[in-house]
């Protein structure tokens, strides 16, 4: 395919530019779309209840509709709102939220960039989609959705830290930034994964298993405040601030900024998947090690990784249902006292193991 | 012309394009926004420039620390319900001639100067080496701005804090 | 008439396929807007919870008025919410529906005669698309209030311009 | 000292209320749900439900009572007398109807479904149903006529009525001038005709 594109095009740089973007538009937006529905077939059966069931098997089709009709609906922008900012910031937030994607190691055969600075481009690319959403909310010129940017932009802002004492611990311990490298350090079995002390064996590996657990919770919770998941979604407390930042946002603009919520869980769950359970290893071998056929071992990578990443997606979808939102000086509390102390002590005694 | 040249012509567009409406805009709010896309343009010419780490860092603190309490301030400071948030330009002569001299001297220590020119090859990875520097060579300077953010983090948490009466 | 207007009058194989897609997806993601005035609204929300379970539609409560497409008016529409729903109405994107639940709103309900601060159907303000009786009307009678309208949605076309 | 072990404390009962919930949501994941699938499935009614009224025509008599037990009055009664001539039958449990019912409407979209109509009617000719579907695009559609006589048999019996009452009158009048004329036997009949 590339040298056919390569021929087709007539520049290498676009070719690859083209390989590793379009497989993953083209994989990304239907996993949005499969996301919604999953999280409302689980919300429903949480519930006792079942869910769409009307448009095909179990009502599998429901957010291609749900999609479809909102590509239909007009186009509203409020006479008072900031008419050029207003249409920036959803494709704004729905940019920065995909970018992320770009150095996400789906298997060892397709990464879109196996930049050397992975992890810290996650973390500045997730810094866009503030401004994005400070910008949505600001531009509505409403005020639950100016509330509601102020709270979202807040939240990340604060919980960018434990996440980045985290990460920042995990560096020390792989020393690269690079999450292929990551990903590739945790190969064989799933003993070697970060969270059962990584691939060195030694005393240190079970001296690190405590602590690693720590700081996967804490990113865990880090990140999904981040995305601005219940419990942490007071941007868009539904019984307080209307809809938050995409209050005045109606039609496809909403579907932008609703698509790229779906795809930010992917992302973290992706991160907290490669930094912590070993990215796109599988646990237990490959059968095509067992079988000698080399060609089918990027597949089934590929297979764990997403199903590493669905899994996590699925327990934000499942503490959705569990917990009720936090309030804004419990969300802070949360933060600055319980989350940044213990990452701070987590780093300091993970320096101190890798010292040994 | 090939890609990589298009691509620094690109980012260097955005970066002066938005610079431009960052000074002359007489909407606060555009003018910000435009100060984010200023940042991430020159965060785009340092990767291109082979610095990743500082590209990324750019984006990192400017657009996701300093830009976003800019425009926390501007926003909270001024009347949340009207857009009409505005800057006039003042004493346009003496900025306009204060900016010329400016000018002047910085394009005629660029062409007086004797540039030396290395072999264009970009390092792979910066960061590794950028850390080692940083805590062999200029580490009293690290120590020092560390200590300064410190010091500066203690005086916030003070000021903020609310007397015990 | 143009020769385009004259081929979509026909009953073109494309453009009627292109609608009934359409119309599927309407009627099928029809998001409600979370709008309660009176008792009707407990039997509402009786229709989103378990045992009824309003999301099998496709159903789904929304918050704001810009991201709904139909609202559930549900019990007594007071003269002074009358001007709210008449703006909330407004506020939303085309194409927009309205069920009318209960005695109440449909007509005035026990007050249509002496009710000297409610509205006489809430039809007085905005174009009603179904009509549920009951007082309340069950879960279900919502529900066929529902079905009723998807059968009126599938029934539209993008000839005929949509209220 | 406290203070920091109280921290400690804390920080492990947060994480342990989470696992306790999400281990009963968990569970309810596997819970058999409880929706009931309406267009498919409809759970039967009550024995003595209060949904849409009817009204059986054949046994109502026109007495009015129920019209007048409606506290929102959604029922309108019309009745016309019958003539002597014409013979309406009887009511199932045995009451001779007298009036002819030429308007019985009732306005489901005003009818608050309280059966106070049900109760003082002598025949038991209303009575709620359990029908409960019924929406309606159009809210005059939502007004229901029980009358099984069409408009023009309606005007009919009126003009039957109308023309019986004027015949009585004349041979009332007839009656009382010839009262009248007796004892003075003169005839004014041909005045007044």
């Amino acid at each position: 395919m590339y040298e056919f594109l390569t021929n087709l095009i007539g520049n290498e740089v676009l070719a690859w530019i083209i390989i590793a973007a379009l497989p993953l538009f083209v994989v990304i937006l239907p996993y949005a779309l499969v996301a919604i529905w999953l999280e409302r077939k689980v919300s429903a059966h949480m519930q006792d209840r079942l869910g769409p069931m009307i448009t095909g098997w179990h009502g599998w089709l429901q957010s291609f509709a749900d999609v479809l009709k909102l590509l239909q609906k007009e186009d509203l922008v409020p006479a008072e709102a900031d008419k050029k900012l207003f249409n920036i910031a959803p494709a704004l937030v729905f940019t920065a939220s995909y970018a992320a994607f770009a150095v996400i190691p789906f298997s060892s055969g397709f990464i879109g960039s196996g930049a050397e600075i992975g992890i810290f481009f996650i973390l500045a690319v997730s810094s866009f989609a503030v401004a994005g959403i400070l910008m949505g909310g600001w531009a509505s010129n409403n005020k639950y959705s100016l509330i509601g940017a102020m709270r979202a932009v807040a939240q990340i802002i604060s919980y960018e830290i434990p996440t980045a004492l985290v990460v920042l611990s995990m560096v020390m311990i792989t020393g690269t930034l690079s999450l292929e490298k990551i990903s590739a350090m945790q190969t064989g079995y799933f003993w070697n994964w970060f969270i059962f002390g990584g691939p060195e064996w030694g005393l240190t590996k079970f001296l690190l298993i405590p602590f690693m657990l720590v700081g996967f919770l804490i990113l865990y919770m880090s990140t999904l405040a981040e995305v601005n998941r219940t419990p942490f979604d007071i941007p868009e407390a539904e019984s307080e601030l209307v809809g938050g930042y995409h209050t005045e946002y109606s039609g496809m603009k909403f579907a932008m900024f609703f698509l790229a919520e779906y795809a930010n869980m992917f992302a973290v769950s992706a991160i907290v998947s490669i930094i912590f359970f070993g990215g796109y290893q599988s646990p237990v071998g490959y059968l095509g090690d067992l079988f000698g056929v080399s060609w089918l071992i990027p597949f089934e990578q590929l297979f764990w990784f997403v199903a590493k990443g669905l899994f996590f997606v699925f327990v934000q979808m499942w503490l959705r249902w569990t917990l009720p939102r936090l309030r804004v000086d419990q969300l802070m509390n949360l933060c600055w006292k319980y989350l940044i102390p213990y990452s701070i002590a987590n780093l300091i005694i993970i320096g101190l193991i890798s010292l040994i | 012309m090939n890609l990589y040249d298009l691509i620094f012509y690109l980012f260097a567009a955005v970066t002066l394009l938005s610079a431009a409406v960052v000074v002359s805009s007489k909407n606060i709010i555009y003018s910000a926004f435009s100060l984010v896309l200023t940042f991430f343009g020159v965060a785009g010419l340092y990767i291109l420039l082979g610095a990743d780490f500082i590209g990324v860092v750019q984006i990192l603190v400017y657009v996701g620390g300093i830009m976003i309490l800019l425009l926390f301030g501007v926003m909270l400071t001024n009347k949340i319900t009207s857009v009409d948030i505005r800057t006039g330009t003042v004493n346009v002569l003496p900025s306009a001639i204060a900016i010329g001299v400016f000018m002047g001297l910085v394009t005629s220590i660029m062409i007086w100067t004797k540039w030396v020119s290395l072999p264009t090859e970009t390092p792979l990875t910066t960061t590794n080496e950028l850390g080692k520097l940083l805590i062999t060579e200029y580490v009293l300077i690290f120590e020092l701005l560390a200590i300064l953010l410190l010091v500066a983090l203690i005086g916030a948490a003070s000021i903020a804090r609310r007397d015990k009466e | 008439m143009g020769l385009l207007d004259k081929q979509f009058s026909d009953s073109n194989i494309v453009v009627a396929k292109v609608d009934d897609l359409i119309n599927w997806a309407r009627l099928s993601s029809i998001w409600q807007l979370g709008f309660g005035l009176a008792c009707c609204a407990i039997e509402m929300m009786a229709a989103s919870a378990s045992s009824y379970d309003f999301d099998r539609f496709g159903v789904m409560p929304r918050n704001t008025p810009r991201q709904a497409d139909a609202i559930i008016i549900s019990g007594t529409v007071t003269l002074k919410m009358a001007l709210r729903i008449k703006r909330l109405y407004e506020q939303m994107p085309d194409p927009k529906y309205i069920i009318s639940m209960g005695s109440c709103a449909n007509c005035g309900g026990p007050y249509w005669d002496h009710g000297y601060h409610v509205l006489k159907g809430v039809d007085r303000v905005i174009p009603v698309d179904v009509y549920v009786p009951g007082c309340p009307p069950r879960p279900e009678a919502l529900f066929e209030g529902l079905l009723k309208l998807q059968e009126k949605i599938r029934n539209e076309s993008l000839r005929k311009k949509s209220a | 000292m406290s203070g920091l072990k109280q921290y400690f404390k804390d920080s492990w009962e947060g994480i342990w209320t989470v696992l306790v919930g999400m281990k009963i949501t968990f569970k309810h994941l596997f819970v058999p749900n409880v929706t009931i699938q309406y267009p498919s499935v409809r759970v039967p009614m009550p024995e003595r439900v209060r949904n849409r009224l009817y009204v059986n025509m054949d046994d109502c008599i026109g007495c009015d009572q129920c019209s007048r037990a409606c506290p929102v009055s959604c029922i309108s009664i019309d009745t016309v007398k019958s003539l002597p001539s014409e013979d309406l039958g009887v009511t199932s449990n045995g009451k001779k109807k007298a009036l002819w019912v030429t308007k019985f409407d009732i306005d489901f979209a005003k009818c608050c479904y309280c059966q106070l109509c049900v109760f003082p009617c002598p025949t038991e000719c209303i009575y709620m149903t359990d029908v409960y579907e019924f929406s309606e695009y159009e809210r005059g559609k939502l007004l229901y006529n029980f009358s099984t006589l069409t408009p023009e048999q309606a005007a009919e019996k009126k003009a039957n009525l109308e023309k019986f009452n004027a015949e009585k009158e004349a041979l009332k009048a007839a009656a009382a001038a010839e009262a009248a004329a007796k004892p003075k036997i003169e005839k004014p009949q041909d005045k007044t005709e």
